[in-house]
């Protein structure tokens, strides 16, 4: 196989390790939400499942935004606009799967437009019944966004912090712009009340297993292809794009087009994740859209250590774990820990969780030779 | 002396009953409403001191025997008087009264009583209140109290209101003679303002009589005439909702614009300001109501050095060590934010906390068709002044050129004897100071939460950006431009839409300038 | 078309910055196979002619011909250099977290487009042509190091052999010696003539020590025009350059 | 901030056994009741409150006795204004926590993201707050006001009372506002108002600067008519909003303004001189002169410790829905759900206001509506107050979609989309 071949001796230890662990994942825990019964002390609760599942989607929004950030040098404050259209294509397609079990009873049109008094599906709703064309939506919407974005900034040179303010910009306007009712995608209420996929009722136990096994295996997936691009010359490229661009000019390289390459699949990346996204916690509004959250997005990047692809990921679990038992617990410190771990981090790991701990060990190993 | 109003009408000694008085109380809207108008009719010297009270909400009921009385406030305490005998020997507690309240409707009646009694006021401003009051209310019984006022009056402004309100009321009464009715049709025309039009439409005619036409090119021409100023009208909200962007974005252009800073707690300054706003407005209440009006003058010092010790702060702490790397500083500067956000929330509580207007500052002023309210008029000439202040300490201060040789060339200045690690401390400081200036404006108009800044944290960067980074001629301009077109597109477009417009824009314009209008040039920008 | 004998080819350029005027009315010709020294005072334009030749900055006026027929008023940077010719800045810029042999890995003439990067096969002369390059700028030793750990001098010939792999028609070299040991010097003028069998070279710099070792024909430029061009002894003597730069 | 100890111990011990899969038995401890209300982010201003009168009732009842002699726990988590949070957390308070019922949410997204969950593990939720209708689920009880229990009342007042004939219906742009607004379009042009007397206006979350949306309310009604403004802005806006209607000096006896979401908690940060006259409609003001009210303020300012602590409508919501549900449950004499459920339908609660509040089988509750003009003191005027209790309908009859459509969870009809047109139960179970 190709991929074998590319990625042979390519791939370190972490990754391998990384990759066994999505993959123990993705077996071991539907197995033990589905066979112990619930009083069982190995059960896994579904409650659990989802939230587990959660994360995962965190981690490949987290994987995308490390791919530009950590190697283009592009700090996107816009990505949670990706991963808002990729969730928004796949609440199309189970807002169409409703098929006439809304409350309204329509057979064609979602509660919402039923109840803003629309007569016909609007020509963009088209189609999403389908489930290839909307997992094709799914990954177009997000790359065509992305990519018309950046043939434009990147042609002009738009880099620094101007590209993070335009992508701010754009995920702010895409905010206010689906707020809209008159938009045709359920205003703020967003999309909701979804009841099955591809026949399977979202409720049973079943597809949240195979969602969350689906959401770790397309993690995996979406790892093996980041670090084909890195490790590959390319991914050299990319390297020179973040250090020296103009020096990579000089040599001849097209700067712009590897961003761009790279800035769209990324964005394709970040929209799967919210594909994966929306079934799992049942809703997908306008707030995805907001541009806290893109920013807390970049934020468990750092955490979790850019430029390494594993670092991304684990930041994203990490920083949502504590989320989890803050929020539940000490709900008025969240935002203390929060900003206290960006300063922290920022000041004092500036490569991440991750990258201290590799260097805390190699530091160790290599310790004895001085 | 004159006793104006529909006081003429009465006899003089009528004078004021307890009976009328206590029907100021009742329950049922139109017995109060009878007892407003009876008693502006009574020619008593004290009815306009009780409708007054009652407008303005200090009028009471004693429980004991429901005698009215009027409250004054007297250093922070209510003294009662009764309207008829006059004040109360013993002072009464609180829980023994209660105020009368009223509704609109009753206001209503109260502002028609109150404007009646009001023409022979000393205070122009007043009786220029009440002859809008009369053409707002056409009344043809009016007729001879206003012809009376016509006579005596000194004041052109008044004099012109109201001849129109007696326009107003020939044109109102369809008792008058066609002739008078159409004249004064012409006067309202030639009034040309919205009130005016607001009495042409209310007019009652007979369908297609000649009058009838008359008042339709009359209502065109003032609707000629509206259309004309609304434009005016956009631009000046445009101009105000620019110098708010540009209050806000000041700060900014310092911290990022000359630093380089990614300053996202800019906004959180900008909330401490309005905070330091509210603060000192409940001390100065504290130690007297006179210095509350005042407060705003004091809280700008108090918050620039609030907002810029902060800054200070922040900046030895965080930002110095991470000039080496301007993207992240954007990440720690976001987790302070989120940090003062919540400690303000933990200090303050989560809720708008009240910032009071000084009376200096609310209501508006009428210029031709336009209406200029005085806050945003003061928080335009405050923009304007920050702004040539800001741009004098950089042109013409040491601190300004230190500052200036720092950010062209840090090695040299520092190889000149600059302390460079101070500039910057003070560099930033200045911004935050400033942006803790603009929460003092800002709190006049915008909510005082934790939330206040990240309201304006994007548009600040917004206008940077458009405006040319380190310029700060170009933040005004493009604080101007960004205010000017979404005001001039809202009332065709919407709010929404202009919003979003105008971030659509400026994404597109950022392809084509990727240094905004007023970039810097050649290797420094490098 | 004709081969023109000049390999490159300014004809009354003129750059402004806000008023100022970087270059003014400059014409310059460096011919096939020649070694050309620029010198001049701070601010007389080297670096903003260099920035014109190789796309960074456009001309307000004039022509720029590379190679008798390429208009490089029409061309990018990417576009320039894959057309031939090769950069070094004034600071050595080489890809700090690359290893020596990655930098010069990515400056090999060969594929500049993204997939092709994404799937290429590294041929199998790619590793003994870096290492040859890298022979070439002494290297060979520190082929696995990271760049960034280099020594400034050793940076500059990094950035050399980089030039090199290139495989340019011609040579900008930006103050090439600049921070370097005298020893260093020696080798790099050493490097340089040898360069200059196989190319086209320009050489801006400031030292007069190693532009005399070079032994080639130098322009003067000063307030954005050429003052002055010839051996180094015939500028030397021209009253104007002594003016403006020598007698200082 | 308050913080409760016992409350984090089994928080933390719950955690463990989740950890390890263990799961207590619930049946004879104490009834777990859920509190779902956001304490940060932008809706914990709203939310808090609600959280801090849950605890009170639930201490309250715990002093009675409890229920059916056992002992009420409140678990409260914290969903953080994040929609998608909420769903998580609901799923967390039923299917971790156990709890018996679940108090919470604010905005209707925050109650259609929990909906699934609700339905999916059978739980019981009391939503509190006014919304737009045009719902009805079998797990969900509505104790907040329909349009029909306080917009069009609202509209009424201003009608008859106070002769408005022009209307501007100004909103933020969402679903509340847009389908508010839709029913009052629907409802005013039945009354013979003419299209070009009705003015619609919305405007983004949040926003600030309205001087020329006001000018343009203030040259509307400038016709000779007179005008009222709907208001259904929502949260932040409305500080700036009646800002500039103060100093662009729209006087309430000129174009009175009337809201659907400002209370006595929004007026709290607002300089009400300037608005006095301006009208608010809900079914509770924290000023009703009322024993019911004022034993329950009383109670209250000593719970918080903080005497000038406001009340508001929702709270009043929340304290008809928790008597109903102790109410159900004793007279059930069980916690098990869907006795509960069916139980609940005809229980009969005092209300604040003086009279009895009854859920219907919409699973909507009756309520008086009270209209108040803002004061000075920042509290309500209670101007007029409908003479009898207006039962909530879930399905507006003035919307085209729903015009049909009743709701009825006893049997044999037992759905909440009933079309009576086809006869048939639409859509959903």
């Amino acid at each position: 196989m190709i991929t074998a071949r590319l990625l042979s001796g390519r791939m370190t230890a972490w990754d391998v390790a990384f990759l066994l662990l999505l993959l123990a994942l993705a077996l071991v825990v539907p197995l033990l939400n589905l066979v112990p019964g619930s009083d069982s002390s190995f059960h896994v609760s579904s409650y659990m499942v989802s939230v587990l599942g959660k994360y995962l989607c965190y981690a490949l929004l987290a994987l995308a935004i490390d791919l530009v950030w950590g190697y283009c040098g592009i700090l996107s404050l816009g990505h949670g606009a990706f991963f808002a259209l990729g969730g928004y294509a796949m609440g199309m397609h189970l807002m169409r799967n409703i098929d006439g079990r809304g409350v309204y009873g329509h057979p064609v049109l979602p509660d919402f437009m039923v109840f803003l008094n629309w007569d016909e599906l609007p020509w963009y709703w088209l189609g999403f019944d389908l489930f290839p064309f909307a997992m094709l939506m799914v990954v177009l919407v997000p790359g065509a966004l992305a990519f018309l974005l950046g043939w434009f900034a990147f042609r002009s040179r738009v880099t620094g912090v101007y590209l993070s303010i335009v992508t701010q910009a754009m995920t702010f306007a895409l905010m206010l712009a689906f707020f809209q009712n008159d938009l045709g995608f359920g205003g703020s209420d967003g999309l909701t009340d979804f009841r099955d996929l591809l026949g399977v009722s979202l409720t049973a136990d079943g597809m949240r297993s195979s969602l969350f096994a689906a959401s770790a295996i397309i993690l995996a997936l979406a790892y093996l292809a980041c670090r084909l691009i890195v490790s590959s010359k390319l991914g050299r490229v990319l390297v020179g794009v973040r250090d020296a661009e103009a020096r990579l000019r000089f040599l001849g390289y097209r700067a712009e087009r590897f961003k761009l390459a790279v800035w769209t699949f990324s964005a394709m990346l970040a929209g799967i994740a919210g594909a994966l996204y929306v079934p799992q916690v049942g809703i997908i509004n306008p707030g995805e859209f907001a541009p806290a959250k893109s920013i807390e997005a970049v934020v468990w990047v750092a955490v979790g250590g850019r430029g390494f692809l594993v670092g991304g990921p684990i930041g994203a679990v990490v920083v949502n774990a504590f989320k989890t038992f803050f929020t539940g617990n000490f709900a008025d410190y969240w935002l203390f820990f929060l900003g206290g771990l960006f300063v922290f981090v920022t000041l004092f790991l500036p490569q991440g969780l991750f990258g201290w701990a590799r260097d805390r060990l190699s530091s160790r190993k290599g310790g004895d030779g001085g | 002396m004159l006793c104006g109003g529909a006081a003429t009408a009465a006899v003089p000694d009528a004078g004021l009953t307890s009976e009328q008085l206590e029907q100021l109380g009742e329950r049922n809207l139109r017995v109060v409403e009878t007892a407003v108008a009876d008693i502006a009719a009574s020619g008593s010297p004290v009815a306009l001191e009780v409708l007054q009270a009652l407008q303005d909400g200090r009028l009471y009921r004693r429980q004991a025997d429901g005698v009215t009385l009027v409250a004054t406030r007297v250093g922070g305490v209510l003294v009662y008087s009764d309207p008829l005998i006059g004040t109360l020997g013993e002072p009464l507690a609180d829980a023994d009264v209660t105020l009368i309240r009223v509704s609109n409707r009753i206001r209503r009646a109260l502002s028609a009583a109150i404007a009646s009694l009001s023409l022979d006021s000393e205070d122009p401003a007043v009786r220029l209140a009440a002859a809008r009051q009369f053409i707002d209310s056409p009344d043809s019984d009016l007729l001879e109290a206003i012809e009376t006022a016509l006579v005596d009056e000194p004041d052109g402004r008044v004099r012109n209101e109201l001849e129109v309100a007696r326009a107003a009321a020939i044109a109102s009464d369809p008792g008058q003679s066609e002739e008078a009715r159409r004249e004064a049709v012409d006067r309202l025309a030639e009034a040309g303002s919205s009130r005016a039009r607001r009495v042409l439409l209310g007019m009652f005619i007979e369908e297609g009589s000649e009058l009838d036409a008359r008042r339709d090119a009359a209502v065109e021409v003032i609707d000629r005439n509206l259309a004309r100023w609304q434009q005016i009208q956009n631009l000046w909200h445009g101009v105000s909702l620019g110098s708010v962007l540009l209050l806000a974005a000041m700060g900014l252009a310092i911290t990022f614009g000359v630093m380089g800073v990614i300053n996202m707690a800019h906004g959180e300054m900008i909330m401490i300001g309005a905070y330091t706003t509210f603060v000192v407005q409940g001390i100065l209440r504290g130690i007297s109501p006179a210095l509350a009006e005042v407060s705003l003058l004091i809280a700008l010092p108090v918050a620039f050095l609030v907002a810029g010790l902060i800054g200070v702060f922040i900046e030895r702490t965080v930002i110095r060590r991470l000039y080496s790397r301007p993207l992240e500083t954007l990440l720690a500067t976001w987790g302070i934010s989120l940090i003062l956000q919540q400690l303000v929330r933990t200090f303050f509580g989560a809720s708008n906390q009240r910032v009071e207007t000084p009376s200096w500052l609310s209501g508006s002023m009428e210029f031709g068709q336009i209406m200029i309210t005085y806050n945003r008029l003061a928080i335009l000439i405050f923009a304007l002044v920050m702004l040539a202040a800001v741009i004098l300490l950089l042109k013409k201060t040491p601190l300004g050129l230190h500052i200036r040789a720092v950010t062209q060339n840090r090695k040299m200045a520092e190889s000149m004897g600059i302390r460079s690690d101070r500039v910057d401390m003070l560099t930033f400081g200045l911004g935050s100071g400033i942006a803790g200036v603009a929460g003092v404006a800002l709190s006049q108009i915008a909510n005082v939460s934790p939330n206040l800044g990240q309201g304006y944290i994007i548009d600040s960067f917004m206008v940077i950006v458009f405006g040319g980074v380190g310029n700060l001629f170009g933040t005004l301009v493009g604080a101007m431009t960004l205010g000017i077109t979404t005001q001039l597109v809202e009332p065709t477009l919407g709010a929404v839409a202009a919003k979003v417009l105008i971030l659509v824009f400026i994404i597109i314009f950022i392809q084509f300038r990727p240094r905004g209008l007023f970039p810097q040039k050649g290797r420094a920008a490098e | 078309m004709t081969a023109s004998p000049s390999i490159l080819n300014l004809e009354g350029v003129s750059v402004s910055f806000d008023g100022f005027r970087a270059l003014n009315n400059l014409s310059l010709q460096v011919d096939r196979g020649e070694m050309r020294a620029i010198i001049g005072p701070n601010g007389a334009g080297k670096t903003t002619m260099m920035d014109v030749i190789t796309g960074k900055t456009r001309p307000d006026t004039g022509t720029v011909y590379f190679d008798g027929r390429h208009d490089l008023r029409k061309l990018d940077e990417a576009a320039i250099a894959q057309l031939g010719i090769g950069r070094k800045f004034q600071k050595p810029t080489v890809f700090e977290n690359l290893t020596v042999a990655d930098n010069v890995l990515l400056a090999l003439a060969g594929e500049r487009g993204v997939f092709a990067n994404l799937f290429s096969r590294r041929p199998r002369t790619a590793g003994d042509d870096v290492d040859r390059f890298l022979g070439i700028a002494r290297l060979l030793q520190h082929r696995n190091r990271v760049a960034g750990d280099l020594s400034h001098g050793q940076k500059q010939w990094l950035e050399i052999a980089m030039l090199l792999a290139q495989d340019p028609k011609l040579l900008l070299v930006d103050e090439p010696v600049a921070g370097m040991t005298d020893a260093e010097t020696d080798q790099t003028a050493e490097l340089l003539r040898e360069i200059a069998e196989v190319h086209s070279v320009v050489v801006v710099e400031h030292d007069m020590e190693f532009v005399r070792r070079l032994g080639v024909k130098v322009t003067v430029l000063h307030e954005g025009s050429v003052l002055a061009e010839g051996s180094l002894d015939h500028v030397s003597r021209n009253e104007r350059v002594i003016d403006v730069y020598l007698g200082r | 901030m308050k913080f409760f100890p016992t409350g984090l111990l089994t928080r933390v011990w719950i955690v463990c056994l989740l950890a390890f899969g263990v799961h207590a038995a619930a049946d004879e401890g104490p009834i777990r009741v859920g509190v779902l209300h956001s304490l940060s982010g932008t809706m914990a201003i709203s939310e808090t409150t609600l959280r801090d009168v849950m605890l009170m009732l639930i201490e309250e009842q715990n002093r009675k006795g409890g229920v059916l002699g056992r002992r009420l726990e409140p678990v409260v988590v914290d969903p953080a204004s994040d929609w998608p949070l909420f769903a998580e957390r609901a799923r967390e308070l039923l299917s971790v926590h156990n709890v018996d019922v679940v108090f919470g949410c604010w905005t209707s997204v925050s109650r259609k993201a929990v909906l699934p969950v609700f339905r999916e593990l059978n739980g019981i939720l009391f939503y509190p707050v006014q919304y737009e209708g045009e719902e009805s689920e079998r797990n969900v009880f509505y104790t907040g006001a329909a349009p029909n229990q306080q917009a069009i009342p609202a509209v009424d007042y201003l009608r008859e009372v106070e002769g408005v004939e022009r209307w501007v219906l100004a909103g933020t742009d969402y679903v509340y506002p847009r389908t508010t607004n839709r029913i009052l379009e629907a409802y005013l042009k039945q009354q013979g108002v003419a299209d070009e007397d009705i003015l619609i206006n919305y405007t983004p979350f949040g926003h600030s600067d309205w001087q020329s949306i006001v000018s343009r309310i203030r040259q509307f009604g400038s016709r000779g008519k007179r005008t009222a403004v709907v208001s259904t802005i929502n949260g932040d806006a409305n500080v700036p909003f009646y800002r500039e209607l103060a100093n662009q000096g729209v006087r309430a006896e000129d174009i009175p303004v009337i809201a659907f979401s400002v209370g006595e908690e929004e007026l709290a940060g607002i300089n009400t001189g300037p608005l006095v006259g301006h009208l608010a409609a809900w079914n509770y003001f924290q000023s009703l002169d009322t024993p019911e009210n004022k034993a329950f303020l009383e109670r209250w300012h000593a719970f918080t410790g903080d005497s000038r602590r406001t009340a508001n409508d929702p709270m009043e919501a929340h304290y008809i829905g928790f008597n109903m549900w102790v109410a159900a449950v004793e007279k059930a004499g069980t916690t098990d759900v869907d006795t509960v459920i069916d139980t609940l339908i005809g229980i009969q609660v005092p209300n604040l206001s003086g009279g009895i509040a009854e859920m219907l089988p919409n699973h909507h509750i009756t309520k008086p509506v009270l209209i108040g003009e803002i004061q000075e003191d920042g509290q309500f005027f209670i101007v007029d107050q409908s003479e009898e209790l207006i039962p909530g309908e879930a399905w507006s009859s003035f919307l085209p979609g729903s015009r049909d459509i009743i709701a009825d969870w006893r049997p044999p009809i037992s759905c909440g989309n009933f079309n009576t047109r086809t006869g048939t139960c639409g859509g959903g179970q």
